[in-house]
């Protein structure tokens, strides 16, 4: 494959095929992922050229779906399991806290869980109950997992094929709205470690930082705040299990100033605890409170008050002007 | 030592040597319950006929006009959904026997839990369609109010409903009521550690409800094989309650068949789990396309047992019915059709503060909070005329 | 029942005596809650006294006690659940995060859940894996749930009472290594909010905020730091969602510091959200960052290693220093 | 219209009117796999005596030494944990026969996954038993190496490791391999929706597992009534494999039965389920006080089907063995005793540091961050002699 400009979707789609061809024991399993190509069509094709054997079907259980993939990582497999939408991820939450989470730590070390779950994630496709929910803060919590998520096709690319290498669970949340932007993907290229927030714009006056769908957010902001005069650097963060604190660290210090943006309800979400953490790591370059823009205390509502929950240029660029107006 | 050593040792397979895979079920012919054939003749049952003995002309013309609205209303919504009304709609398109049979064989005070697609069943209880369709266009996650049809909201996380039906039939048994409670859900939820704790819990309890799974035979793009290799009615006995499979394209046997399972319930006999065999004969939403999974002839192959049609043709030929009812229902669908037509389109968005209300019955400091700030940040794109 | 010193689980058990006295619509229900009384005795007699129609057994499988209590609540009753262990609440967290929390609000508050969940947590038991748990965070994140947690046994007493009472959802967290401790109660007394911090002691230099177990381990740390000469406020919390952020502002506007401490790791823990909440609403009275005692980002570790893991004297002590130091 | 009213209406019972209540799972007697009385007399079975057709007295000496020996480890560990050296011992007592049969029919590369009582079974994989003992004192969670006896770390969550088992043996039979998995689990656990997957994704899949159930007849207090109201064998048919009772006091009917159904999944036939219907002689842990939930008639009437009694019976009178033999095993276990005693009251504390340690395998910024800080402020207690 060479370099091409391709969607997010796309993205991971080529990157499962080639952990699949360059390693056996690669296996994807979920609902639907086989002919059907999943309700994205993110494994579109996997099943035909890899066989059922590799690209397997699932009966429809959340539960024994990670709680078989963990059975199969620990017979030397490295399954790559969807999770249908972000909603349907629950009844397979005790598989993944008591179990994939704590195995390696209660086996002291003596056996390995390179287990992926995939979870399309976030809200803005005007769908129904359960299929926008962001709840990555609900396995950052729980150590022994990591949690990643791309915003771009390029990242995509590279974080499912780091993901996959990985002998951790590595719970990897793709921005759902985001599966048909495009971008350049280079599978020759080298990339960066997996945890590492990217610095995607530089900037003087305050530090943006988001991950997954917000991160095309913030840019806008960024955009539309320079017009004003406001120099905003944007963080992608990429990682929420473990937060590349070092990165957004560098850039507070240089700007004084950070808003936290995410789909997740604020209370208890990422940004309580970038938060938390930059405050005690930048207390006397903070010239604000370091702000939150995400989603309010309340089930994820119906579509057509979507717009009005999540975090959008407005929002964002008006917690950027409570921050500038310390 | 170890024992092991002394039974005979089949020799060791190959690597790579396939296993036999997993049997097919097998065909339901002879364990179905069926009452009218596809070609709409009456077949004698002996367990079963009791339960329509008696039922009249008048009745079977109820049961028709009961299918024939619900499929328009359901071809009404695809087509909002197509003109962008609806974001998303979940046909049940062939399953409307299982839905009418099983619906009206129940009395108002039984209780219903359904999952996202029980159109049918909604219609039998009384629930203005209308109001099924708030959710899928997006301006609420429910839009009525259960306990004035005794039909629960839709419930979209599989499985999750079988428990609550569980639930809400040990509280009937706690309050010595003798109604009963009625679980829908599909093949595919089959599979789900919820409903297999729900067999238990109902079972151990004695609890008078009865698990209504239609398999439609395709959980969106995957066959029930691959959720079970025997037919899922079977299910039941490991449990301790009997389970029946029924033809679910026969909307008489559904009827009969769900009576027998709901008096089974009201005189404290327990649980029960009826297969209506059925099949999806559109997409699983408007979102799928059945085209990469399955072949057309499947389908076609369904279209001879339509469940509309056959009861068609048994009014047409067993009994009174004349030309003038079937115009009449004509007419009546049309005017459904517009009338749905028109509440979608005139349904208004909700309210913006409507996301925070609701969320807890007695309040919660936070919601306040976030609220006010809501509030204040809308406030603050007042126009400059307003502002002054 | 006259005003009598008990012990916490004794408090719990008179509560709940005299909520299904008081109701007849009041069911306990759990795994072994009946003849045994519950693994740690609270649900004693019980059974006895009010039958097996009230005081339920239940099949051992949590997503179906939790499922069938939300049909029970549909049908009128007011369950309270128990979950033995917090390590054993994931299998039902499906039907507490998808439909418990969410099912009012899905109704347009139609229908209405009143449900407790009583989950004894935390550790300092010496036990077994899985035992000794503090999730409370993976409920505060979630919309719909109230999250209480007594201290003693007077809160404790009256907390079940209003969680009971309570037409919302209330995980009810059990500081279990503070069954035995005792305290006085009195159920003729009337009780504040349920969701209102106490000031449990008073103090000028820095708060200390917590709630359930650790609440006594931050009293005995006001005792070490006064014979030191520094004076400490005691806040208890009682409730993680929702916080009363007011209370705590308002301590903080007073002494200008604040550590907050529990047992769950920190890493998006409750103290992150207190942290940033208070930070943007003290921003100019903090004279040091908001930190942080709970547990490390680990699994909760074997039992001969709880007390290094777990926040203790020392440990909170040493934060102490380290916010003054500022 | 409403069809409803077309059968026949039951009158509705008065509120307050009992349901009958559950049934009581019938006597297991007909249905038992029996291959030994509890008199120590050998029953013939057409289907299973050739799975022990040919064993020598030598390895039915083998089986006792292997109970009485888990007998003795499992009684050493209790009163070590009534020593305080022990934070909690879950006993096996009871259970010997089920464990020890099932455990010898294991072939060396077969994959076992245990609860947290299956000593036994460790026993039999050549485990360690004083690595048992590390989680139950508190210095780590799961002290061997699953792979070196192909034997899983102790599952404390119920049910959970069914799945694990059920994925494993989906990779044996991906990898073409010949051997088996078995995963056990506990009446109480039969109820877990896990364990109901299990049934499933191993039907579907055709996977080469073995579940054995022991019913102990006790969850902790519950009776196995609370939990289903059918014999558990029976589950296993409505997921579509065979289910079949042993008695699980019968440490020859535990063998031949795990050795048929292990050469079922060999053969690529599948899933099965075996319930070895035993009892808890013992409390459920040392925590537990069964006195409050059960009366001791019940115990002693299981004393008298001993699993290892009824074994001896056999040997001294059906076979060569001499009391010589008895006397060296009892010596052998007293040794057995002695040592675990010592090795567990040497067994040291774990490094404090221990709590970062294999968090992740490839490590996490975050645990880094947390052991320096820990590490720092271990340090700043550094004695002032230490210090300068
Ligand atoms: C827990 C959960 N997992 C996945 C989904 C996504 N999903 C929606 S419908 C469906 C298939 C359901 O199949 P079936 O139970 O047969 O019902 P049918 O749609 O055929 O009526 C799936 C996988 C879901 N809603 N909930
Ligand atoms: C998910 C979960 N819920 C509750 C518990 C607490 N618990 C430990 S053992 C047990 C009873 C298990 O009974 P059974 O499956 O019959 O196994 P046995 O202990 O009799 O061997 C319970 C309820 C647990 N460990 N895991
Ligand atoms: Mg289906
Ligand atoms: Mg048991």
């Amino acid at each position: 494959m060479a370099a091409e400009k391709m969607a997010l979707a796309k993205a991971i789609n080529e990157s499962l095929r080639t952990a699949l061809d360059a390693d056996p024991k690669v296996l994807i399993m979920g609902e639907d992922v086989g002919k059907l190509g999943g309700v994205f069509r993110v494994t579109d094709g996997l099943q035909k050229d890899f066989g059922e054997d590799r690209v397997i079907d699932t009966p429809l259980a959340e539960s024994g779906i990670v709680g078989t993939a963990i059975g199969l990582a620990l017979r030397g497999y490295r399954p790559v399991v969807e999770i249908q939408f972000d909603g349907f991820v629950f009844p397979a939450y005790d598989q993944i806290v008591t179990q994939l989470a704590k195995m390696h730590a209660r086996a002291l070390g003596k056996i390995k869980l390179p287990v992926v779950i995939r979870i399309p994630y976030g809200g803005g496709i005007g769908a129904v109950e359960h299929h926008s929910e962001s709840p990555e803060a609900l396995f950052a919590h729980v150590a022994g997992l990591k949690v990643v998520s791309p915003s771009n096709a390029s990242d995509a690319y590279w974080m499912m094929q780091q993901a996959v290498h990985s002998d951790d669970p590595v719970i990897f949340f793709e921005p759902k709205r985001r599966y048909w932007d495009k971008a350049e993907v280079d599978p020759e290229a080298i990339p960066g470690p997996l945890h590492k927030a990217r610095v995607v714009r530089e900037g003087s006056d305050l530090t943006l930082a988001a991950y997954g769908p917000m991160v095309k957010v913030c840019q806008e902001v960024a955009n539309a705040a320079q017009e004003e005069g406001k120099s905003l650097e944007v963080l992608d963060l990429r990682s929420v299990s473990p937060i590349d604190f070092d990165t957004v660290q560098a850039s507070v210090q240089k700007t004084g100033r950070l808003v936290v943006v995410h789909e997740a309800p604020v209370f208890f979400g990422s940004g309580a605890e970038i938060a938390a953490r930059i405050t005690e790591r930048c207390f006397y370059h903070l010239e604000a409170p370091v702000l939150r823009v995400g989603g309010y205390h309340a089930p994820y509502p119906p579509a057509r008050l979507e717009d009005e929950y999540l975090p959008g240029l407005d929002r964002v660029l008006d917690a950027v002007d409570r921050s500038l107006a310390y | 030592m170890t024992v092991e050593s002394t039974a005979a040792r089949k020799p060791r397979r190959s690597a790579g040597t396939k296993r036999t895979s997993a049997k097919k079920p097998p065909s339901p012919s002879t364990e179905l319950v069926q009452l009218l054939t596809p070609e709409g003749k009456r077949v004698k049952h002996a367990e079963y006929d009791p339960y329509v003995a008696d039922i009249t002309p008048e009745e079977l013309r109820g049961l028709y006009r009961d299918m024939v609205l619900t499929r328009r209303f359901d071809a009404e919504a695809t087509s909002l959904q197509r003109q962008g009304e609806l974001g998303l709609w979940a046909s049940l398109l062939g399953q409307e026997a299982a839905q009418i049979g099983s619906g009206r064989a129940l009395r108002d005070d039984d209780y219903v839990f359904p999952t996202y697609r029980e159109h049918g069943v909604a219609w039998c209880r009384g629930v203005d369609p209308t109001n099924l369709l708030g959710m899928f266009r997006g301006v609420n996650n429910g839009g009525w109010d259960p306990n004035s049809n005794n039909f629960h909201l839709y419930t979209i996380v599989i499985g999750s409903q079988t428990l609550h039906a569980t639930g809400y039939a040990m509280g009937v048994a706690k309050d010595g009521a003798d109604s009963a409670v009625i679980a829908y859900f599909g093949d595919g939820a089959s599979s789900q550690g919820d409903v297999a704790e729900s067999f238990t819990f109902s079972a151990v309890y004695n609890a008078p409800v009865v698990f209504f799974c239609q398999n439609n035979q395709w959980a969106i793009s995957e066959p029930t094989e691959k959720q079970t290799r025997v037919p899922l009615y079977q299910r039941a006995q490991g449990y301790g309650f009997p389970g029946v499979r029924v033809d679910g394209n026969d909307v008489l046997a559904c009827l009969a068949v769900t009576k027998w399972a709901l008096e089974r319930a009201r005189r404290g006999e327990g649980p029960t789990l009826v297969e209506a065999f059925t099949y999806r004969m559109g997409a699983h939403t408007t979102s799928d396309d059945p085209s990469r999974y399955r072949h057309d002839d499947e389908r076609l192959s369904w279209e001879a047992k339509d469940p509309i049609q056959r009861l068609r043709s048994y009014l047409a030929s067993e009994t009174d019915t004349n030309e003038g009812f079937f115009g009449e229902l004509e007419a009546e669908s049309e005017a459904l059709g517009r009338r749905v037509r028109e509440v979608v389109r005139a349904m208004p968005d909700p309210d913006h503060f409507a996301i925070f209300e609701n969320v807890y019955a007695d309040g919660h400091a936070l919601v306040d909070e976030e609220r006010a700030q809501f509030a204040a940040y809308q406030a603050s794109f007042v126009t400059e005329g307003e502002g002054e």
